[in-house]
């Protein structure tokens, strides 16, 4: 990855609790921070609840970030108020998981199409306006004679088309995808990567793609984020990743991965113990310490921090086992941290 | 920035893409229709409906004589060719006054049921959306659903006197909690669904999401209260009448008609048993259809 | 649990103030002065006036609001116009009959419904199905006076099974109450009836759809316990706030089922208080019912959570 | 499944528990009612000593009084149950509307007319043991005056007053010939209660206890269930034993120990009561059960001619305020048409009189000429004089008691037909007592009025009350009539105003006479009917 | 093979479900064996009929109204779909048991789990409830609970995804079935756990001897866990071989297309995924002759005038449907 790449967003502890019954909070996300470069696929893995979509909601300011900053070319909107958002929109958009419930029923797809362009003051004219959604339609594979027909005279795979459609139609630079392919069937998923592929192509795209399942992940991003709890454990490239994977959660994720080769079926395997915690309740230290083959009593205590390292530059992982790598002993990382602790106060 | 060509529409673009429209909007009535017309129990509903219906406008002049046209000597007699119904406790046609009840009936039912349905969506809508109007309008219909309907419907009749337009009143009042309860709920799920997420996302304002994407989707569920509410209201208004407290004469209104004739019962049971059929029909019928409107309005379901 | 309960009670609070509000407010705007009726036809205006001031009914709007209400916090309900029994009392004999007759009426609307509506649920699509959907319907279509006219005319008048009015209470006789309370708590019941039934059969055909019930079929377990039992208690939920409505709604529609009769209850109580415009009841007892309307909307959800152990109160 | 198998069957032991619970009650119930007896007279069941009675008598009344305080309200229920039964007066009426003495041995004049003296019997106790006494009798009589304005008018500052234990008196302003007759008959009679009782009122001014002299002492009044009555066995009788009841007074035997007065809202309920035999009597009967009754053969009907019908006219403001359009709708109306309406088609007399028979002597037919015109033309001759525009509506007030309404519905179709617009407004009672006291809301305003047993008493030819009968002609005549020395003279004023009323002033228009019936069980003997149904000697066969 | 090693042969299944819309034809002449101690895995896509397939073995669907069997189901020998209901009754749960895709709407969430793993001991075996307790707690410490003492009283909601997966498979073996019938067992589970319970689904295999079917339309799965495997395409078996054989030869366009269109985790990365055009048609609608020639780029016109039979092709009991792999052609 070339260093000089431009960043067209970048996070930096962004923090999202909801509150829940009896005065609790959930965190949902805490504290992650990422950069996007423009024209990379960024892909998000973790498993059920580990704070995942609702990272890329945040980002999209969705939802107001509890915490941290968001940075889309450089402008702050961590707190931009909702009518100050317009151009964030135009800029990002985001495709949903569920294609049956994110389109409205009742309303024709050419219609919504045109609704966006209606919201944003796009096209003069009815029929510019239609000229256009038309085109977006064409673009994602969709023909112009379905124009007026509702979403749900679809298939999963074209109503996944049609989000697409809709969150192209504003020309965005940055999508985030939220599961875009795990509702549907094998033979109409590969459809579908391979349209984000294509449009990625043609229209310079950033995507954060966010998705739980590992391969579809390895194969279509550049660079790829592992989260866990609400933390983001480890971040590299593809390739280092797979090749390199440094976090114990990382590593147990990786190998719990099936593999559709019948003769590669005596790989070892780390199976996890337990289950995930509760983010109302996380484990104190290193999130991932309860299910960690490698505990120790430093886990419990320190928050490990989040160090570039690895084999490769560009590799961050948030693990107690590498902090002596990177500063020599353990004590001296000890010590940093405590430093860091004083700055905070 | 991107490589969007623009593209303009031509004449025969447009005009071959209302043609499309037209025959898709055939084919997707055509479709409901089909679904609608199979369904035995709706189309009998409808049916029975619309005979009601049809009888409230035009059945006033098919009838040859005023439905308050008294004739006291004359009073009380059994049905007969001049009377098909016999004659009421004045003398009057009970046949007309059925017809004329009908309109009256009908008129109270659907207004009861469409300004409950109004009221009910804005409430639900906006208490799904903001938490202070959430707060205030919720406490204001658990209050006035914890009054007892019948005796909130009288102690409002008689503060408001008997009158058409106050029987409509007290039973929108009795009805619009229930409503509006119904109105949110429906819209707390779809305003969860993700579409509507994704038009925040395209940055579209509060009130095109309210009112165009929120409240078609909580209409079907509101609108099978309708006629459920429509149905009711017909027999709580009867019971009204019953407690002296409803559609006030000369108005025939069924209730009005089936209260004045209980009091006959025992000696002049038409003045009962064929308002009441109708009565009965008339609910059963828009009962029917109501169960049938729910299963056409559900858009999963074609 | 507790906690819950104590935020429910303190929520009916702002509902109840609400109740207080609203019927004041139509109280206040019935027209039709208590002091005139009371002293009949032959008052003159200055006796009229003299017993208007003397009930305090001369006060303006919100002195008078809050004077009820500061009576009602002190536990002072007021007194009837007519004899003077005290509010408390009039509701504590009459509350009797009504929650009787409602609660009768509920259980004859059970007995009735709950096995007909899983058998049509069970029997989907066959004439014993239409023919419990249709009777069901019937029952929401007939006006209740007119069905209590009916029982009146055949069951007291023709077989003289039941006596035609009036209200035994249970210390008299077991059989004898429930034998004067049979045909109102029929006539209230019906439409209940009718309502628990749609939604029993609406709720069981869900239920048997789901795949608990194609595991349980999977486990070898008979069709009957697999309505009785698996499906049953799941059809509850939906089934049990139908039941709450309901007992709610035949609180309320006892007033017509007491007029015709003549049962001695909250819904006559009110109605008779409307006709001698006896402020003090009207409000009071409304104020009342409203509180017990409440209570039973909390017991339904409190029992939703005996029932269903994914709802959990304390939530 | 344990626990499903425990819930099915107590449900069905609940229901067997139901079943087999009716069908035993229902074998008490069904005795009741037999058909073997046929007589109703007296005679011949006091010939049959065998005959065996109840101990308990059911009435079932379709209203609840506003109060059983009878110097304080004027309701015909609270009246019908309290008068004679509960309480006692001094004097009361006989049959032929003559005042005798009832609790009074006897009473005596002035020459003057002015002073009245009342002996009262000794030895008369009350509900609570207490011997009446001159004190009691002063308390009671001058609660009553103070509570009935009719009396506070009649008498002025004039108040009774103890002579000795057993006797007071009573000394007027100006002479009253009918001053006993008012006593006797006050639509708010004049109740004999301990002195105790009158000082002990409640908030509002009631009393709190029920106490009086009478036959039947008060027990319990459930609200909105029933008023029960029990024998007093110490009560003093007077009269002849051997002899029927004589209008109010005679022999009070109170052969029943219990009476129930069911309140039963329902019309067609009491009538279905009556017919199994759980209710004995059905008061206030109305026009369509009256058929009912009659056509089942085991209920009598009973009926008396109980008030008159009339359209009051607001004489103060809006268009009746004109002479002529009140003479246009006299002209106009089809009394026999309203009258059906209203009662039915058994239930009411023809009659201009604004007196009936109940009060013989005060029956005066003066008005027949201008009664039941049913003249159209006439009555649009008397609008245009009136220089009426047939634009401004007519409005008709009326109650939806009673079956005002309905004549209300006659009165608005005669009117619309003639072209006159009409507004109809239709409330229930209170408020209807509220609106007719607002000159502005009304034209005219049906209802009727109670028997009473002197003219002055009709409450429309007052001044001051509803329809304002403010004429100077009619106020004198009437007063004519209670300062008249001898009953002729009263007579003649009397059809002098009536006359007048009909001829020129037209406060009201008379419309008939309405009856009052109640129905009865074949089995029961020996009730009262005289301007109201009594039971001191009812009592009813097993 | 000897015959008598076949613990399940489905000869020939059809199912027609009676909708308001016509019959539909959800299985269409679907014919396999399931050998003891084998675990057959059947895959496909949505709406191939192999759901419905595992349910017509176990008859779950309502025979009088709704759906109807052809073909033969011969469980040790019997068949199935000649005994009557009662004696299927005796079967389920305890000789053939079934595990559901959401192990929450598959459990009861009125009941504890304790009781939904006794029922089945009791139905078949009268088991008293000590005993049955006991035996939950057993088969609960076999699944992989921990501290099942405990967790016998709770319910289902109170449980992690994994740990009711674990349960429903307690369930399922309480009886100790011959045949375990693994409807998607794993797909609402994220990929440690899918993980873990394949695991298990495996070591029970082993460790208790019985033959498991299991449908998935996940082909790494079935490539990890699988002896054998039938491909379903919209009701028909269009291949059926050997776990290696399926994938280092597979034979039908439709299963190479599946094979090809999905991101291996241990491939290079390809420029772009293998796609299998178009979707796949409507059961309302289903094209003659071969039914994927629509979305086949091999296919002739011969494809769509014909259906090709299930026929053996190559060694080791590999069966296609595809004339043209049969021949050996491309």
């Amino acid at each position: 990855m070339k260093k000089e790449r431009e960043v067209i967003v970048e996070t930096t502890n962004v923090k999202k609790y909801f509150p829940v019954a009896h005065n609790q909070i959930v965190k949902a996300v805490d504290g992650v921070s990422l950069k996007l470069y423009k024209g990379e696929t960024y892909g998000l893995v973790g498993e059920t609840g580990c704070g995942k979509s609702t990272f890329g909601r945040t980002l999209i300011r969705l939802q107001n970030p509890t915490e941290g900053t968001i940075k889309v070319k450089g402008k702050d909107i961590s707190n931009a108020p909702e009518k100050e958002l317009g151009d964030l929109r135009k800029q990002m958009q985001m495709v949903f998981q569920d294609p049956f419930t994110s389109l409205n029923p009742r309303i024709r797809i050419g219609d919504m199409l045109m609704e966006v362009l209606k919201i944003h003051g796009i096209g003069n004219s009815k029929s510019e306006k239609m000229a256009m959604a038309m085109e977006i339609m064409e673009k994602v594979g969709l023909r112009t004679e379905h124009f007026y027909r509702y979403p749900h005279e679809f298939s999963g795979g074209q109503r996944q088309r049609i989000g697409l459609a809709r969150a192209l139609i504003l020309n965005p630079e940055i999508i985030v995808c939220d599961e875009p392919v795990s509702a549907l069937d094998v033979s109409i998923q590969s459809q579908i990567i391979n349209l984000f592929l294509d449009l990625q192509d043609s229209d310079d795209l950033t995507y954060l793609f966010i998705a739980h399942d590992i391969s579809v992940v390895k194969y279509i991003s550049n660079r790829i984020g592992v989260m866990y709890l609400g933390h983001l454990v480890e971040e590299a490239t593809t390739e280092d990743l797979f090749s390199h994977p440094l976090h114990p959660y990382t590593q147990a994720l990786l190998s719990a991965v099936p593999e559709a080769n019948p003769h590669k079926s005596d790989k070892q395997r780390i199976i996890l113990k337990g289950d995930l915690p509760s983010p109302i309740d996380p484990p104190s230290g290193c999130v991932f310490r309860t299910r960690c083959p490698y505990a120790t009593t430093l886990c419990e205590d320190l928050k490990p921090q989040t160090l570039d390292i690895g084999p490769e530059e560009g590799h961050r992982v948030a693990c107690h086992m590498y902090a002596e790598k990177h500063y020599g002993t353990t004590g001296a990382m000890i010590e940093a941290k405590g430093k860091e602790l004083a700055v905070a106060k | 920035m991107n490589n969007m060509k623009q593209r303009t529409l031509t004449e025969a673009d447009l005009r071959r893409m209302v043609e499309i429209r037209n025959r898709l909007t055939k084919e997707q009535r055509s479709l409901q229709l089909h679904k609608f017309l199979r369904n035995r129990q709706a189309m009998v509903g409808l049916v029975i409906f619309l005979i009601v219906l049809f009888a409230a406008i035009f059945g006033p002049s098919l009838c040859k004589e005023s439905p308050v046209a008294l004739n006291v000597l004359n009073r009380l007699k059994p049905p007969s060719k001049e009377h098909w119904f016999g004659t009421d406790t004045l003398g009057r046609d009970v046949y007309t006054r059925v017809i004329y009840g009908a309109r009256i009936s009908m008129i109270v039912g659907v207004s009861v049921g469409a300004i409950s349905g109004i009221l009910g969506l804005i409430i639900g809508i906006y208490s799904s959306y903001n938490k202070y109007a959430d707060e205030i309008l919720m406490r204001i219909c658990d209050g006035l659903k914890a009054i007892p309907s019948i005796l909130l419907a009288i102690t409002l009749m008689t503060a408001l006197g008997a009158d058409i337009k106050n029987v409509i009143i007290s039973l929108t009042v009795v009805n619009t909690p229930t409503m509006g309860r119904l109105a949110r709920s429906a819209a707390l799920v779809v305003k969860e669904q993700t579409y509507i997420e994704a038009m925040r996302g395209i940055g579209a304002k509060s009130r095109r999401i309210l009112w165009r994407h929120i409240a078609p989707n909580i209409m079907s569920p509101l609108l099978v209260q309708m006629t459920f509410v429509f149905a009711t209201s017909i027999i709580t208004e009867a019971a009204l009448s019953f407690l002296g407290a409803g559609v006030p004469a000369p108005q025939p209104s069924w209730g009005s008609i089936l209260s004045e004739g209980r009091t006959v019962i025992f000696t002049s049971q038409w003045m009962i048993i064929f308002p009441g059929a109708i009565t009965a029909m008339t609910v059963l019928g828009l009962n029917l259809f109501g169960d049938g409107l729910r299963d056409l309005l559900d858009p999963l379901s074609s | 649990m507790l906690k819950y309960l104590f935020k429910r009670i303190l929520a009916t609070i702002p509902v109840l103030f609400i109740v207080s509000i609203v019927i004041f407010s139509i109280v206040y705007i019935i027209p039709g002065d208590p002091a005139a009726v009371i002293l009949g036809e032959n008052a003159s205006q200055e006796d009229i006036q003299a017993l208007r001031t003397r009930m305090g009914l001369d006060e303006p709007p919100i002195p008078r609001y809050f004077n009820w209400l500061d009576n009602i916090l002190h536990g002072d309900l007021g007194a009837s116009t007519a004899n003077g029994t005290p509010v408390a009392t009039m509701i504590a004999n009459q509350i009797k009959p009504t929650l009787n007759l409602a609660t009768f009426a509920m259980l004859l609307a059970l007995i009735i419904a709950l096995p007909l509506g899983m058998w049509a649920a069970y029997k989907k699509g066959t004439w014993i199905d239409q023919a419990v959907t249709v009777i069901s319907l019937l029952g929401i279509s007939l006006p209740s006076f007119l069905l209590g006219l009916f029982l009146i005319m055949i069951g007291a008048v023709k077989l003289r099974w039941f006596p035609v009015s009036g209200y035994v209470p249970f210390s008299e006789g077991i059989g004898a109450h429930f034998n004067a309370l049979f045909m109102p708590a029929f006539a209230l019941g019906f439409i209940h009836a009718a309502l628990i039934m749609r939604i029993t059969r609406a709720t069981l055909l869900e239920v048997l759809n789901t795949d608990y019930i194609r595991m349980a079929k999977s486990k070898g377990v008979h069709n009957f316990v697999l309505v009785a039992k698996h499906a049953f208690k799941n059809t509850l939920v939906p089934v049990i706030t139908i039941i709450g409505q309901s007992f709610i709604i035949a609180l309320s529609g006892s007033t017509v089922i007491e007029a015709v009769f003549g049962i001695p209850g909250v819904g006559s109580l009110i109605v008779n208080s409307v006709s001698r415009r006896d402020y003090q009841v009207i409000q009071s007892v409304v104020l009342l019912t409203a509180l017990l309307n409440i209570t039973v909307n909390l017991i339904v959800d409190l029992l939703y959570g005996v029932i269903d152990p994914r709802i959990r109160l304390d939530r | 499944m344990k626990h499903l198998l425990k819930a099915l069957s107590l449900t069905f032991l609940v229901s067997a528990f139901l079943l087999t619970g009716c069908s035993k009650a229902d074998d008490t119930s069904a005795t009741a009612p037999s058909t073997t007896s046929t007589s109703t007279s007296t005679t011949q069941a006091a010939a049959t000593p065998k005959v065996e009675y109840k101990d308990e008598l059911h009435v079932a009344v379709s209203q609840e009084a506003p109060s059983l305080d009878l110097h304080k309200n004027s309701s015909a229920i609270a009246r019908e149950i309290g008068r004679g039964t509960i309480w006692e007066q001094l004097i009361t009426l006989d049959a032929n509307s003559e005042v005798v003495p009832e609790l009074a041995e006897s009473y005596d004049v002035s020459d003057d007319g002015l002073t009245y003296t009342f002996h009262l019997r000794k030895g008369i106790k009350f509900h609570n043991g207490q011997e009446m006494l001159a004190d009691d009798v002063v308390a009671s009589m001058n609660r009553w005056i103070v509570g009935f304005s009719t009396a506070k008018k009649q008498v002025g500052t004039a108040r009774f007053v103890k002579v000795d234990d057993y006797t007071v008196s009573i000394t007027l302003e100006t002479p009253s010939l009918l001053f006993p007759s008012l006593i006797a008959g006050a639509t708010q009679p004049a109740a004999i209660m301990p002195a105790s009782v009158c000082a002990d009122e409640d908030s509002k001014g009631f009393v709190k206890e029920y106490i009086g002299t009478g036959p039947y002492k008060f027990v319990e009044w459930k609200l909105n269930d029933y008023i029960k009555l029990e024998r007093n066995d110490d009560y003093t009788p007077y009269g002849d034993p051997n002899k029927p009841l004589d209008g109010w007074s005679g022999y009070k035997h109170a052969y029943t120990k219990t009476i129930y007065l069911h309140y039963v809202l329902e019309s067609t309920t009491r009538v279905a009561g009556l017919q199994t035999g759980q209710y004995d009597i059905e008061f206030q009967v109305d026009d369509q059960a009256y058929a009912t009754i009659a056509n089942i053969p085991n209920l009598k009907l009973l009926k008396y001619k109980s008030a008159e019908v009339a359209l009051v006219f607001n004489k103060k403001e809006g268009l009746a305020a004109d002479v002529n359009v009140r003479k246009a709708i006299r002209s106009l109306v089809n009394a026999e048409d309203m009258m059906v309406a209203h009662s039915g088609t058994e239930m009411y007399a023809l009659s201009s009189s604004y007196m009936n028979e109940g009060q013989a002597f005060w029956v005066s037919n003066v008005g027949d000429k201008y009664y039941n015109l049913n003249d159209p033309k006439l009555a649009k001759e008397y609008f245009d004089k009136a220089g009426y525009d047939y634009k401004t509506p007519f409005r008709i007030l009326a109650a939806t008691i009673n079956n005002f309404d309905r004549i209300a519905l006659v009165l608005q179709q005669e009117l619309e037909s003639m072209g006159v617009p009409t507004t109809l407004t239709l409330v229930d009672w209170p408020t209807l007592t509220q609106f007719r006291s607002d000159p502005t809301k009304y034209d005219v305003f049906i209802t009727s009025f109670g028997n009473v047993p002197i003219p002055t008493l009709k409450l429309y030819l007052g001044a001051t009350w509803p329809g304002w009968s403010a004429d100077q002609t009619l106020q004198d005549d009437m007063l004519a009539i209670g300062t008249s020395k001898t009953m002729e003279e009263a007579k003649a004023a009397w059809d002098k105003a009536q006359l007048y009323c009909w001829e020129d002033y037209v406060p009201v228009v008379a419309l008939g006479t309405q009856y009052t019936g109640y129905g009865l069980s074949d089995k029961v003997e020996g009730a009262q009917l005289f301007n109201g149904l009594f039971y001191w000697n009812t009592r009813v066969k097993k | 093979m000897e015959k008598n090693n076949d613990l399940l042969i489905v000869e020939n299944l059809t199912t027609t479900f009676n909708t308001e819309r016509g019959k539909l034809k959800a299985v269409d002449g679907v014919s396999f064996n399931v050998k003891n101690g084998e675990i057959l895995g059947i895959v496909g896509e949505s709406g191939c009929g192999k759901s419905v397939t595992s349910q017509s073995i176990m008859r779950l669907y309502d025979e009088k109204k709704f759906a109807e069997f052809k073909g033969k189901i011969l469980f040790k020998g019997e068949s199935l779909f000649d005994i009557p209901l009662p004696k299927m009754r005796n079967y389920r749960g305890e000789k053939i048991s079934m595990i559901f895709q959401d192990a929450l709407s598959a459990l009861n969430p009125v009941f504890t789990i304790g009781e939904q793993i006794r029922e089945p001991l009791w139905i078949h075996h009268r088991m008293k409830k000590d005993a049955a307790k006991e035996r939950a707690i057993e088969l609960l410490t076999l699944v992989g609970i921990p501290d099942p003492s405990k967790r016998i009283d709770q319910y289902p909601h109170e449980l992690s995804g994994g740990m009711r997966q674990r349960v429903m498979i307690a369930i399922a073996l309480a009886c100790s079935p011959e045949l375990l019938i693994a409807d998607e067992p794993t797909t609402a589970l994220d990929v440690t756990i899918q993980a873990q319970i394949m695991d298990l689904i495996v070591e029970l295999n082993k460790k208790l001897n019985m033959g498991v079917i299991l449908i998935t339309h996940d082909l790494a799965v079935v490539a990890e866990t699988c002896n054998r495997v039938v491909v379903m395409y919209l009701g028909q078996i269009v291949e059926e071989a050997t776990v290696t054989e399926i994938f280092d030869n597979p034979m039908h366009p439709y299963t190479k297309g599946l094979l090809q269109s999905i991101p291996r985790i241990s491939d290079e990365k390809q420029e772009r995924l293998f796609m299998i055009p178009g979707t796949v048609p409507l059961l309302s609608n289903v094209p003659h002759g071969c039914r994927f020639a629509e979305r086949c780029k091999y296919a002739e016109e011969a494809c769509r005038q014909n259906n090709q039979d299930l026929e053996s092709c190559g060694g080791a009991g590999h069966k296609v449907r595809c004339w043209k792999a049969i021949k050996g052609i491309n």
